[in-house]
């Protein structure tokens, strides 16, 4: 169990609802379902949610903190948003799920190699490094996740369509070296060094 | 018409030689019939897009987008930022809303711009080119400047997800939006009438990594358009444009279709209409091309 | 001009539907004068466009029969149609209300006898029916409308359809000089019993009823089982006008939804549940019903129904907010997506048409009422504005059902004679 | 009113009529056979000048009859309004023209309906009286108001500010009822979000200060009789003295009782002391409140951290077990008590277990403020509830997560929602034992009533004393005795007082019409009353026993005692006696006799068959009368008469037509049975069953069964109407004509 989810476990004991509350963005509202399930029918990959949100929030509700912090069904969310729109009680449902994910993530709980998770980290790390997406390295990245060997086949799935997008001039092969990116990439770093350390501290993630 | 002036956001896909390079092409042929200026936000970084949550969480996330925020205010002071991705539309909207609703948020992110030597006074308006064109013109202002009508070309508005929810563009419904429609009509060209799949979502970012589950979702929404007779599709959206586009391909593996329905940015309809070359509309730019729309630009 | 008697023992009656009628001659019936204003041709409201009550199944218009007979034997109550109170001055014991009247272009003189409507050709949309079909520009609201007198409808006035329906009249009852009067009356206490709207099932954007013919609303199914209804009674989809046999009812139509209505409107679980007797009365055995709800609110008395119908296997429950609708082109069915929660049962149901429970509006909301009038912020009246002599009744006041309505109106002609009784004793 | 009696007929010629039909020999028949003083003819009776006409008659000609031969006495009544006249209608425009075809063949046939519509409002207006009103009004304008609970309070205090004084009893020492032993109310006004107090010791100072309410502590109304406006009550105080009072109208708020919850052992009840009801929280609610102290439990005085509300305890059973309603209120009262934790303590683990939620109208707000609060809701079925020392387990079965095995646990409080049981006295629709013996509890009345028909209101279901009507909640059976507040159906303070407002509205025009001898709802206004010819009275007894309202009690020597102030009017007495001894001035044996024996039988070889049609005036003859409106045809052969009620449809009426050769009898009234639709309770029913015995006289004159026919009718059969009588016309010529014609 990482120190984090250790502490997390020894600070909320059975409250789970009250660590979604402190801990997850939007986690405040979990509280305000009134199960009427809308969000879970409007959800584009819900067949795919082993609980769809509306489980989710009865889940934090009655506790089920592993259940819910090691599911994959929020890596489900493509974020069309349907849910927000529909939602009769206003529920941010959306980020509470981008929350709730990101929390897992934070905790070690999320499934290990779960694609989207994987995708997620490496897209962030990415675009961090220089303030800018670099989408050769991050699609050469995606590729190669699941090792060298398996990393060419997709390579070479894609090839055809990777050689049209530098046909079209929309995919650049010196990106691997230089490609676009901010100027002020110290500021950012620090920046965002800071952003972290606050909602540590605001989200009581103390070490 | 004075000419409008606006901070331009166009985001990591729109820059040259990026995913999207082709709309930025297209956007500033546009954009010079309708005499707008667009000035780069000096230094602009990424928005942390739709998928930027899993790692980064939630501050961080708003940091990113007020940092572009506070560089508009300081260099460009006064005007508007606009976006024509719409992910970053969403991701600096979103901020700035979470921002103004609260002041702890808002001191946090500024504490954390400080390192950046930076601060956001919230004075910036975030907007999308379609909330441009559609208020700040109207369709009458738009329809003024076609000089080659698209006639003959029946093409499917596929708006998608994030131009249109949560906050979608004023007056529109979020299960039937009619801009895009309106926009296509406006240019002479005839919108498909009920493109039951215009607000499927594409997968998004899961694109890249639920694969099989996306292209399900694309498939319908290239299928449902040439159900309806489509030429081509339209969206507002370099992610849209991308997966609904490149995937095509691999659909076509995967299924046994016949996919090659060609995908465009409305910008790109109006460098044409307007009287731009294939090239302004970097209609050269299509993975999969679109040969009437390209017949009409050589007229 | 009209001529009208009344005096600050007067008590005005504001809305002629059923709670109106009920505070008009409860008051009346005690002895107290009272002047009645109805903004529509006829008397009886919503509920005389309801083809049964629930619980008992029984026809409203059977309660407007009695009540219309306790008016025409009634000298004390004063009606005004096609009228509105557009202000309100004064103070309790002492008011002055301004009533618009539009003019009906028919006068007392008419029989009934229905020669101008024969006589004109062009028809405009009937709104009893809401607008799901056609009437005659020259029309009886309906079967029962009180007063028994025709109306020409604004649209044919000044057309040569106008001086048809003139030229048929043999009592010279058609006057189509006739202009809008302003009247004032000065009345002692006040009755507001405006009552409530259907929810604008439109703005429900998911379920399409701006796009898919086979998706309407509860009140309009009502009409459609009507006999008096625009297909005699049958339920026949608008579509093709095939008979419906499995019929989707989706509850919280616009209620207990922030984007919407952030009430409950109480009476369209009850609704839906008679309506799915409808279904089997006009369907037989093989008919079907859905109900998609949230919570059940079959409350107190009324459970037992729910159970009755509960235990029906022609009708099916599913505890579910439909997530949306989606039509098939080819056949002109409904098919609805969602998520069943108990459970996790995700489904795509096709129907041959979906019933929106909608849910109940006031009917004061966004229009302009007297200052004196209070409403909360859903556009309900508060009940007892303590000092004024301002009174709300019915569903203006809340989300009622008939019974509770009536309650309401029952004790709304109270408080309006406590404030006449009072100035009756001021003046001896 | 002028001494000597002057009939009048007035003949209209408009909307067709005189086209269609030949108005002079309409005029003739009045004349000749109707032998009224004075016919005339209009062209349009209803117009200005019309109606003058007829009022110059009147005023010039001293005619105190009138015969208004025109449309349906549904029709144009403000036009042929004139009160001062016994007034009736021949309806030959719905009930002729607008019915038969307008050809050269149906020429004849429709002449003849109208001749004969003319003969019987001729014979009708013969038999006819303006009614002069009651003699045996009551004067009282005092208020009795039974229970002094929010219902009663509100009641007495809404009679004393319209001007009426009150006497109020309450069979405990104070007043206030189960709301004074709330800690708080749910809210009943905007925002919605918070309990609030109570109000009840503001009410109870308002009756202190109101000089017209006298109030009864300790007290029990011992006997009530007599009738509206003459009420006399006795009310037995704590010394056992009695005193009178006369009283004009009653209104009985005499609320509920709880559920006994020791019917639910399965949820704890018995087994562990940390179970209580919501009564039960109440009083653990105020007890804190008043000590400055946290809510705690029974069991060891500990403060509670974790409380379960249970919905519907003992409630919407449909096993038979329990309760089988809802109790309406359960819902936002237990969101009100777990804010009684949450308000008071935001750590405290507040669970609502339901089934359903309901919470309706602007109970939405409240729930969303609960929710806000961070009360948790969980829709669930509670199967089990233990007692695990100081705490319990409550063991349910999780609706959204499917989890049969759901359970919370070290639970330091249950809350279970039972239910409103109402406390409305005996059921007199129960054998007087039975009655009696209700769970082995003795059933005490509660008014009293020395009513021939019983003690106390008649119940509609599971003891409610409501009414049966939706239209009409104030419908009651006991006219000027009205039920208010959870007796009358399940409910919340907000609702009570409303209800019981309303319940004051009704009593107190009860007093305005006893004073001027008026009939109530449904025939409001009504002067006429049934008169008795005692010494040809049989003591049968049928008037006394048939009576939907408890009018009529028997003297010592069992003769029919008529209370008219309790009177409807329906005439279900009329129609139930055998020698024909009662009646009313315009509406008797023989206003309707006289217009059935008026109408000229045709001969056997006429092949013009002869049906009477008895149709009931609210439902059957507003159907007739809008099949007319969209000219849907009928049967030229049926003679309709509109009658007040089928109950009042005395079988000399059938008799007598088959006799005079008539060759089918109708009658068409209101649905009964459980949903019964007649608004004199069993008219209907009566007529029905009255008529199932008639088959016996058909044997004797040798005549089919068919020869009688009865109908359930609504006013919605507009189709199926015309349609009955159209298939009956065509039986009889099936069956063939009387043999009685002639005689």
């Amino acid at each position: 169990m990482s120190d984090l989810n250790a502490q997390a476990v020894a600070k909320y004991r059975t409250n789970f609802l009250k660590e979604v509350e402190e801990r997850v963005e939007e986690g405040e509202w979990v509280k305000m379902c009134m199960q009427c399930g809308v969000c879970s029918g409007s959800c584009p990959l819900g067949p795919f949610w082993a609980h769809p949100p509306q489980e989710i929030f009865m889940m934090i509700r009655a506790g089920r903190r592993d259940e819910v912090l090691t599911s994959d069904s929020m890596w489900m969310c493509t974020s069309c948003y349907n849910c927000i729109v529909r939602c009769p009680r206003k529920l941010p449902i959306t980020h509470i799920m981008h929350g709730l994910a990101n929390y897992a993530h934070r905790l070690g709980l999320a499934p290990k190699n779960q694609p989207t998770r994987v995708f997620a980290t490496m897209f962030w790390n990415n675009l961090i490094k220089t303030g800018r997406v670099n989408e050769l390295k991050l699609s050469l990245g995606l590729y190669f996740k699941d090792g060298f060997k398996q990393g060419i086949q997709n390579a070479l799935n894609m090839q055809k369509t990777g050689l049209g997008l530098m046909k079209a001039k929309r995919l650049n092969p010196f990106e691997l070296f230089s490609g676009h990116g901010c100027k002020d990439r110290k500021g950012i770093a620090a920046m965002l060094k800071k952003a972290r350390e606050i909602e540590a501290s605001r989200k009581h993630f103390a070490n | 018409m004075a000419k409008k002036e606006y901070a331009f956001y166009p985001g990591c896909s729109s820059q040259s030689k990026a995913s999207a390079s082709n709309y930025l092409t297209s956007v500033n042929s546009m954009c010079k019939t309708l005499d707008i200026k667009l000035t780069e936000i000096p230094d602009w970084n990424c928005c942390g897009a739709s998928i930027g949550y899993a790692e980064g969480g939630e501050l961080p996330r708003h940091v990113m987008n007020a940092r572009n925020f506070a560089l508009a205010e300081q260099h460009l002071p006064g005007q508007q930022v606009v976006a024509t991705c719409a992910a970053c539309w969403l991701g600096a909207r979103e901020t700035k809303e979470r921002l103004d609703a609260s002041a702890q948020l808002m001191a946090d992110t500024n504490e954390a711009l400080k390192e950046a030597g930076l601060h956001y006074k919230a004075e910036v308006e975030i907007r999308h080119m379609v909330e441009v064109l559609i208020e700040d013109f109207g369709y009458d202002a738009l329809a003024k400047p076609v000089v080659k009508p698209l006639g003959g070309l029946k093409i499917a508005g596929y708006v998608g997800c994030q131009t249109n929810r949560p906050f979608g563009i004023a007056g529109e419904s979020f299960e039937n939006p009619m801009y895009l429609d309106k926009l296509v009509e406006t240019l002479g060209a005839e919108p498909v009438a009920n493109y039951e799949q215009k607000v499927t979502c594409c997968g998004g970012a899961l694109a890249f990594s639920e694969t099989e589950k996306s292209q399900a979702q694309i498939k319908n929404i290239v299928e449902s358009a040439y159900d309806q007779g489509a030429d081509l599709i339209v969206t507002p959206c370099p992610l849209c444009q991308a997966n609904v586009e490149i995937y095509q391909e691999q659909i076509n593996k995967r299924y046994g279709t016949k996919f090659n329905m060609p995908v465009t940015y409305y910008s790109q309809l109006m460098s044409v209409a307007y009287g731009g070359s294939s090239k302004d509309a970097g209609l050269d730019g299509q993975l999969i091309r679109a040969p009437k729309l390209e017949e009409i630009a050589k007229k | 001009m009209t001529e009208i008697v009344a005096t600050n023992q007067t008590i005005l009656v504001v809305g002629g539907g059923i709670s109106g009628m009920t505070a008009a001659l409860e008051a009346a019936e005690c002895g107290k004068q009272v002047v009645l204003v109805e903004k529509e041709a006829s008397l009886g409201g919503r509920v005389s466009q309801l083809y049964r009550y629930f619980p008992k199944l029984c026809h409203p218009t059977c309660g407007l029969e009695i009540n219309l007979r306790r008016l025409k034997s009634n000298p004390r109550i004063r009606v005004l149609t096609l009228a509105e109170v557009t202000g309100l001055t004064g103070k309790a014991g002492d008011y002055t209300a301004t009533v618009r009247v539009s003019p009906r272009y028919v006068n007392e003189n008419c029989t009934a006898c229905g020669a101008c409507g024969e006589a004109v050709s062009s028809e405009v949309a009937n709104t009893f029916n809401y607008s799901l079909n056609k009437t005659k520009a020259a029309y009886l609201p309906h079967a029962m409308a009180f007063p028994q007198r025709y109306v020409l409808d604004p649209s044919i006035i000044g057309t040569p359809e106008a001086d048809k329906a003139k030229a048929a009249c043999k009592y010279d009852a058609v006057d189509l000089t006739m202009q809008e009067e302003t009247l004032s009356l000065k009345v002692g206490a006040v009755v507001w019993a405006t009552g409530w709207k259907p929810y604008d099932a439109n703005r429900i954007q998911p379920y399409g009823y701006d796009r898919f013919a086979n998706v309407i609303t509860s009140v309009e199914f009502e009409r459609l089982a009507d006999p008096h209804g625009p297909t005699g009674g049958k339920l026949l989809r608008p579509s093709d006008g095939k008979e419906a046999k499995n019929i989707a009812f989706i509850q919280c139509a616009g209620s207990r939804d922030e984007n919407h209505l952030r009430h409950c409107s109480r009476i369209c679980c009850m609704a839906s549940l008679k309506q799915t007797n409808y279904v089997r009365e006009k369907g037989g055995e093989d008919a079907r019903s859905t109900v998609y709800y949230i919570d059940i609110r079959a409350i107190d008395r009324f459970e037992d129904f729910y159970q009755k119908v509960l235990a029906d296997p022609q009708v099916k429950f599913v505890k579910s907010k439909v997530a949306k609708i989606v039509e098939d082109a080819k056949t002109g069915d409904v098919v609805l997506h969602g998520v069943d929660t108990e459970g996790y049962h995700r489904y795509a149901n096709a129907h041959d048409l979906c019933v929106l429970a909608v849910g109940m509006e006031p009917s004061v909301k966004g229009m302009d009422i007297p200052a004196e009038i209070i409403a909360d912020s859903s556009g309900f009246l508060e009940i007892n504005s303590a000092t004024a002599g301002v009174f709300g009744a019915g569903c203006a006041t809340n989300a009622l059902d008939v019974n509770r309505a009536v309650q309401g109106a029952t004790a709304a002609a109270l408080r309006a004679i406590q404030v006449v009784n009072r100035v009756a004793r001021a003046e001896g | 009113m002028a001494e000597e009696k002057k009939v009048a007929a007035y003949i209209c010629q408009g909307c067709g009529i005189g086209e269609r039909l030949d108005t002079a020999n309409l005029a003739k028949v009045a004349q000749k056979e109707g032998r009224v003083n004075l016919v005339r003819e209009h062209a349009i009776l209803c117009n200005a000048e019309g109606v003058k006409m007829i009022r110059d008659d009147i005023a010039n000609e001293g005619v105190t009859h009138v015969a208004v031969v025109a449309c349906s006495r549904r029709a144009k009544t403000e036009a042929f309004n004139f009160p001062e006249v016994a007034l009736a209608r021949g309806n030959i425009r719905e009930g002729v023209i607008w019915v038969r075809p307008d050809t050269d063949e149906a020429r004849e046939t429709t002449q003849e309906m109208a001749d004969d519509y003319v003969r019987m409002v001729c014979a009708e207006l013969k038999a006819m009286k303006l009614p002069a009103g009651n003699p045996d009004a009551g004067h009282s304008r005092t208020l009795l108001v039974v229970g002094g609970g929010v219902s009663g309070m509100t009641s007495a205090l809404a009679a004393s500010q319209a001007g009426y004084s009150v006497v109020l009893v309450e069979k405990t020492g104070q007043l206030g009822g189960w709301a004074a032993n709330l800690h708080k109310r749910m809210p009943s006004h905007e925002p919605f979000k918070d309990p609030q107090d109570t109000g009840v010791s503001e009410m109870v100072q308002a009756i202190a200060a109101a000089p017209d309410i006298k109030v009864y502590l300790n007290a029990t109304v011992a006997q009530t009789s007599g009738a509206p406006g003459r009420f006399k009550v006795s009310i037995a105080t704590e010394s056992g003295a009695t005193t009178e009072e006369d009283i004009g109208a009653i209104v009985q708020a005499t609320g509920f009782n709880l559920y006994d919850a020791s019917k639910l052992s399965d949820l704890g009840v018995g087994s562990s002391a940390n179970v209580v009801d919501q009564a039960g929280l109440e009083k653990l609610a105020k007890a804190a409140a008043a000590a400055n102290e946290p809510i705690r439990r029974p069991s060891d005085g500990a403060p509670v951290k974790n409380v379960v509300f249970v919905q519907c305890a003992g409630q919407r059973d449909a096993s038979g077990t329990h309760l089988p309603y809802c109790s309406g209120h359960c819902c936002n009262t237990s969101i009100k008590q777990a804010m009684y934790f949450k308000d008071a303590n935001p750590e405290i683990d507040t669970t609502v277990i339901f089934t359903d939620l309901r919470t309706p109208g602007n109970g939405e707000d409240f729930y969303r403020s609960a929710q806000r609060k961070e009360v948790t809701f969980t829709k669930g079925r509670v199967s089990r509830v233990e007692a695990t020392g100081n705490t319990c387990k409550v063991n349910f079965h999780d609706l959204i997560l499917d989890d049969q095995n759901a359970s919370i646990a070290d639970v330091d409080l249950v809350v279970l929602a039972t239910g409103q049981v109402p406390n409305s006295g005996v059921n007199i629709d129960l054998p007087a034992e039975e009655g009696a013996e209700e769970e082995g509890k003795k059933v005490v009345s509660i008014l009293n009533l020395s009513y021939r028909q019983g003690k106390d209101l008649p119940q509609l279901k599971w003891g409610f004393t409501d009414s049966h009507f939706i239209c009409f909640p104030y419908e009651t059976r006991r006219t000027g005795i009205y039920a208010c507040g959870p007796v009358r159906r399940p409910m919340d303070i907000v609702q009570a007082m409303e209800d019981a407002t309303g319940a004051t509205m009704k009593a107190i025009q009860a007093i305005e019409n006893a004073a001027l001898g008026r009939a109530a709802h449904p025939r409001a206004g009504d002067l006429s009353f049934p008169r008795v010819r005692i010494e040809g009275c049989t003591q049968c007894k049928r008037c006394t026993v048939e009576c939907p309202f408890g009018a009529i009690d028997e003297d010592e020597k069992r003769y029919p005692v008529f209370n008219e102030g309790r009177c409807r009017r329906c005439g279900t007495c009329m129609g139930a006696c055998p020698v024909r001894v009662i009646s009313f001035e315009n509406y008797s044996v023989d206003t309707v006799g006289l217009q059935i024996k008026a109408v000229d039988v045709p001969d056997e070889f006429s092949e013009k068959p002869r049906i009477l049609l008895l149709a009931c005036e609210n439902d059957a003859y507003p159907a007739l009368d809008m099949a007319a409106l969209n000219r849907i045809q009928s049967s030229a052969f049926v003679r309709a008469i509109p009658v007040r009620c089928l109950g009042s449809v005395n079988t000399i009426w059938v008799t007598d037509a088959l006799n005079s050769g008539y060759d089918g009898v109708m009658l068409m009234g209101c649905k009964h049975g459980d949903d019964y639709q007649c608004h004199f309770v069993k008219g209907s029913e009566l007529a029905n069953y009255r008529m199932s015995k008639i088959d016996d006289t058909l044997k004797q004159l040798g005549l089919e069964p068919e020869r009688v026919a009865t109908y359930e009718v609504a006013i919605t059969d507009i189709e199926r109407v015309p349609q009955l009588i159209n298939d009956y016309a065509a039986k009889i010529e099936e069956i063939g004509l009387s043999p009685m014609k002639g005689f």
